[in-house]
């Protein structure tokens, strides 16, 4: 359960039965070709994947340096990446017995995701989320709801995804015999981190086979944002062994440099939270700090440990963007290609042109489009409005 | 093995829990000795902590008014000597995340601990398999690790309870901190489990809120750890207890509160 | 341009040039190969065709009669079957030296399509939209604005479809020279209803492989919801030739027997709109009567030509289903598929539940999901908050 | 052929467009009366239409208008003799989309405009393909179907205005009926066009607002239709023309205001 010094499985006493159940029954899964086949069938009769790969033409001339290409994970089921996780934890619940789902959520889209599972496979589903993060998304909220799932608004700390993981990790503790708690990021105790991963490869996975197919060579560079950082997790594992720059994209809210970002691994310090070593945004005395981000899906002050361990060697480079940068680049890949992006993975495309430019025609660069930014659109509105430019 | 207490036990071992800092440092000291008063055999001394994933609502609002009155791990620990000072001599087991711990450069924190007259130490969310290495710090400097089990550690039982030292510390049932009615009908058996491996005694702890809990549980363990109740009559005293006028009478108040829990 | 009585180009003469010249155009493009071409890479790569086919096995299970199959066109890059004629018209517009696009739209489905093809074909974009539907569809006005298209409200009559596509027409009339003109469904002038038709073939062609290759046959029946019709026209052009009886569901509001409804063929008369002669609701002088559905995608008085020639052939059976029935079937769905109908779509839903039921196991039902529902949830959320259901 | 205009056109033709039931059916026929003595050569009267995508926003406002005061296609006709009987001699031209013609039973139809003395009859959203039928009825009734012509009809000019009855009504730009400040320049050689194989007088409408224009126009035309501009009239007229004491002056206002289109 660890990578390199991080990752581990900080728990209460009461979870350990239950983690150890849970990383055997995974096991067990992955080695059972129905179970394997079953998830698969979901992913593609249900998710509709596999998910394309688009060419950024139009940014491609603008930005005058290496090709832009797009990894579609906006086109699947519910909108996000999100749903390839929920699929294999629920199917995973189900092969464990349990009959009901919990999970947390930022911008709701692991929330919308599990909330849609559940539903699928007929099991009850409480959602937790942060006050503020309610508000920030109420379409996903209602969305849950129209799914059949319970949305526990979380009002401790800054109400935003860490208390509300805090809050379901409380809720599992007092509920773990009968509930499988779907976790949304490769973040917690392991086999977390581990599962999570597992189950979004499938991105890294398609993307490489595609992206060969199309261009008869790998990318130059694979980017792809961070919050907890299953999306990125998904896409690199693919080229972790190949010869492939890979850049990790953390939300800088309004800048590194004052106290209002999200930028765990620029700016964090080692430490334990959700059960897992890993780098936080923390004051000396091991207190969390809030963090923040304009996206309520990287608003998260902690990162999977994996991501850590990846920092740690140099294999992968994480740089991040601020709120106005991502904007913007949601803004520019709306006009020039048509496409509306969610705003974490606005992250990654900002850091991403930042590098095209300065690439060549020869190279070629694979964004990880996490998810649609339909969800967004209040949070843009009221930006737009606060800037005077709506 | 790290003996917690050094008399053989006669009677139940009550063994409260307050947060650091709540309401103010001023506060604590007199709390901790009015529990001593009271008949506590040790006292859980709780670092506030930002992100208490194993406590209830109530230890969590004391968590975050401790923490906006500027307490910190290092702060709380200091605040034994003056508890000393004051005539306590009950063992302090400080209990805290693991995080804050992390925070401290190892050695220096161990240092910390013996140096302000700590007797043990307890971690919500170090398991087992995690604490090999604290285990042998605490050993090294003489502190009790104090272990949780749960229902739900079954196979862990044994391994954990053989381990153990100072007590063990048993949770009442599935779930975090706070202030439960009715204990689950398993827990006897449980209980039984436990004992049958343990070398050091067994309290029992998570929803221990009434003298009736209390006597139902005596026959089946060596004695209980009580928070969220005592925290919660902490949390409607405060104001009283934040004013020089009215702390004695309150701190009284809270003594006859808590000797309730003592058999 | 007739569909039996049905069709024609009832427009003003400054348009006829301009509609003989996109027949001309859209008949050369048709058969040459690399426009085709480029079609068909746009759906794929760009849109994320093919569009999976999903069983809906909990709700088959419920209903206790055919096996139901949903064909996702939900799943499309903007979420409905909407972008297979904006990529097709925008393709047309491209190979006619037109550089200016406009649209209408109703639900908002068809102008962001638009507006999305316009910023990917660097493309000047207005859309007209009923200031009504600006009003019950605010996410879909953002979503166009963002990707660079003007929304243009219009105040005139009942503020809805019917005038923003006379506000279209009109902006066309002036306009024609450089603008092309997308409309969104199977409506219009000739070669509108013949274009859009070929445009959205893809829907049944796609469906009727896919379902084969799960069943090994034909669906015993394929319903699909009617406004325009073009999801429909799409998905039964496959099957028109074949053996299986084939349903439209027109919106019956708040039922066929009041006065407020977008039931056309139910209870429409023959007449002249928007260039075709088809079926409308009409008062005995031939003004147009203003529809009502609480889908904006369904508010619409007239009906595609083809549409109303297959109600007089017989070949399809048209029904309605009134705002609750749709409401109830979009709920039904979501708990128990974890699918979020757009409201459009949940009237092909509830009738084909309807006819589920009365059928056997051995039998199947394949529904066109035309649309996903994020763009409704305000819309849901203030009809639940109206009956004291949230 | 059926002729429209019996006499041969010895100066500009102004052809007037107001909406029947715009105000009132009252007004109407004082308006039409009006424009006869200011001089107009024949009268389109308008038929209200829910859906008038041939018509700018003035004709569509006056369009509602006439619809709340619940005017129809049937009412409109039988306003015609009334007008008759006041003293109208002049061709009336009835203009209606398609629809509300469609909903009437043909014969009945043709029946009705004949009855009521209509002239002829001009329908702005059935091409000269759509027409057909239309065209042979109108010649068996004598009623004179007039037809449009665009700029953008090219080669289809010769065939329309070869088969012209009446007047041929050239649209003097791309688009809807409105007032314009000026006219693309490419007119003259669109009318010139029309000119060479029209049989009949060729007239240009959609736009025409202003002496200046009128005049502009004279020495390409026969005439010019004018609609926007006198309805806009009508619409700041219209609570005058709506009082029974002061509709007279109101009619003279608007009398003196067509004059300045005649030449």
């Amino acid at each position: 359960g660890r990578y390199g010094d991080f990752g581990g499985r900080f728990v209460p006493e009461t979870l350990m039965s239950p983690l150890a159940e849970i990383e055997q029954a995974h096991k067990e899964a992955m080695q059972d070709p129905s179970f394997l086949e079953e998830y698969s069938f979901l992913l593609k009769e249900y998710s509709g994947r596999p998910t394309t790969v688009t060419y950024a033409g139009n940014i491609t001339t603008k930005l005058g340096g290496a090709k832009v290409y797009l990894k579609r994970e906006d086109l699947n089921h519910t909108g996000a990446h999100k749903i390839n996780n929920a699929i294999g934890q629920v199917l995973l619940a189900k092969r464990m017995g349990k009959t009901k789902v919990i999970a947390e959520t930022g911008a709701g889209q692991h929330g919308v995701a599990t909330a849609t599972v559940a539903a699928k496979f007929g099991m009850e589903c409480k959602v937790f989320m942060g006050e503020e993060d309610v508000r920030r998304q109420e379409l996903n909220v209602f969305r849950m709801q129209l799914l059949g799932a319970e949305v526990i608004p979380v009002t401790s700390g800054n109400k935003t995804l860490k208390d509300a993981t805090n809050e379901a990790m409380r809720y599992w503790v007092q509920h773990c015999e009968d509930h499988f708690y779907i976790i949304g990021s490769v973040v917690g105790p392991h086999p977390y981190p581990y599962i999570v991963r597992e189950f979004q490869r499938v991105i890294g996975d398609e993307a490489k086979d595609q992206f060969y197919h199309i261009e008869g060579t790998l990318p130059t560079k694979v980017v792809a944002c961070v919050g907890g950082g299953s999306n990125a997790i998904g896409m690199f594992a693919a080229f972790i062994n190949e010869d492939v720059e890979l850049v990790g994209v953390e939300a800088a809210g309004k800048g590194v440099e004052t106290d209002m970002h999200a930028a765990t691994i620029t700016k964090g310090t080692k430490g334990v939270l959700h059960g897992s070593l890993t780098y936080l945004l923390q004051d000396e005395y091991g207190q969390i700090t809030e963090p923040y981000s304009i996206s309520a899906g990287l608003d998260y002050p902690g990162i999977g440990p994996e991501h850590a361990h990846l920092a740690n060697t140099g294999r992968v480079k994480y740089e991040s963007v601020t709120d106005q940068e991502a904007l913007d680049a949601l803004e520019f890949l709306a006009r020039e290609e048509g496409i509306l992006a969610a705003i974490e993975s606005a992250h990654a495309l900002s850091a991403a042109f930042e590098h095209a430019k300065k690439m060549n025609i020869e190279e070629s660069i694979l964004i990880c489009l996490s998810g649609r930014g339909d969800k967004d659109v209040h949070t843009l509105m009221s930006h737009y409005k606060e800037v005077g430019k709506a | 093995m790290t003996a917690l207490f050094n008399q053989p036990i006669n009677n139940q071992l009550f063994i409260p829990f307050i947060t650091a800092g709540d309401p103010n440092s001023e506060a604590t000291i007199d709390l901790a000795l009015a529990l001593q008063e009271a008949g506590a055999s040790a006292i859980e001394l709780g670092i506030p902590y930002s992100d208490p994933v194993a406590d209830g609502p109530v230890i969590q609002k004391a968590s975050s008014r401790s923490l906006k009155n500027g307490m910190n791990i290092v702060k709380a620990i200091k605040l034994v000597p003056e508890m000393r000072k004051k005539g306590l001599n009950i063992p302090i087991i400080l209990f805290t995340y693991y995080n804050p711990v992390l925070q401290l450069d190892q050695e220096s924190f161990f240092a910390l601990l013996r140096e302000n007259t700590i007797d043990g130490l307890l971690i919500p969310d170090i398991p087992f398999e995690e604490s090999e290495e604290l285990r042998e710090k605490c050993k090294e400097y003489s502190i009790a690790f104090i272990s949780l089990v749960a229902p739900t550690s079954s196979s862990r039982i044994k391994m954990i309870a053989e381990a153990a030292e100072g007590f063990i510390y048993c949770v009442s049932s599935l779930g975090v901190t706070g202030v439960r009615k009715n204990f689950d009908d398993s827990i006897a058996s449980f209980l039984e489990e436990v004992r049958k491996h343990s070398k050091v005694p067994v309290a029992v702890g998570f929803g221990v809120s009434s003298r009736e809990q209390v006597e139902q549980l005596a026959h089946m363990c060596d004695g209980v750890v009580v928070g969220s109740a005592l925290v919660r009559e902490i949390e409607r005293l405060q104001p009283s207890l934040l004013d020089e006028n009215s702390r004695r009478d309150a701190v009284e108040e809270f003594k006859n509160f808590a000797r309730t829990f003592v058999s």
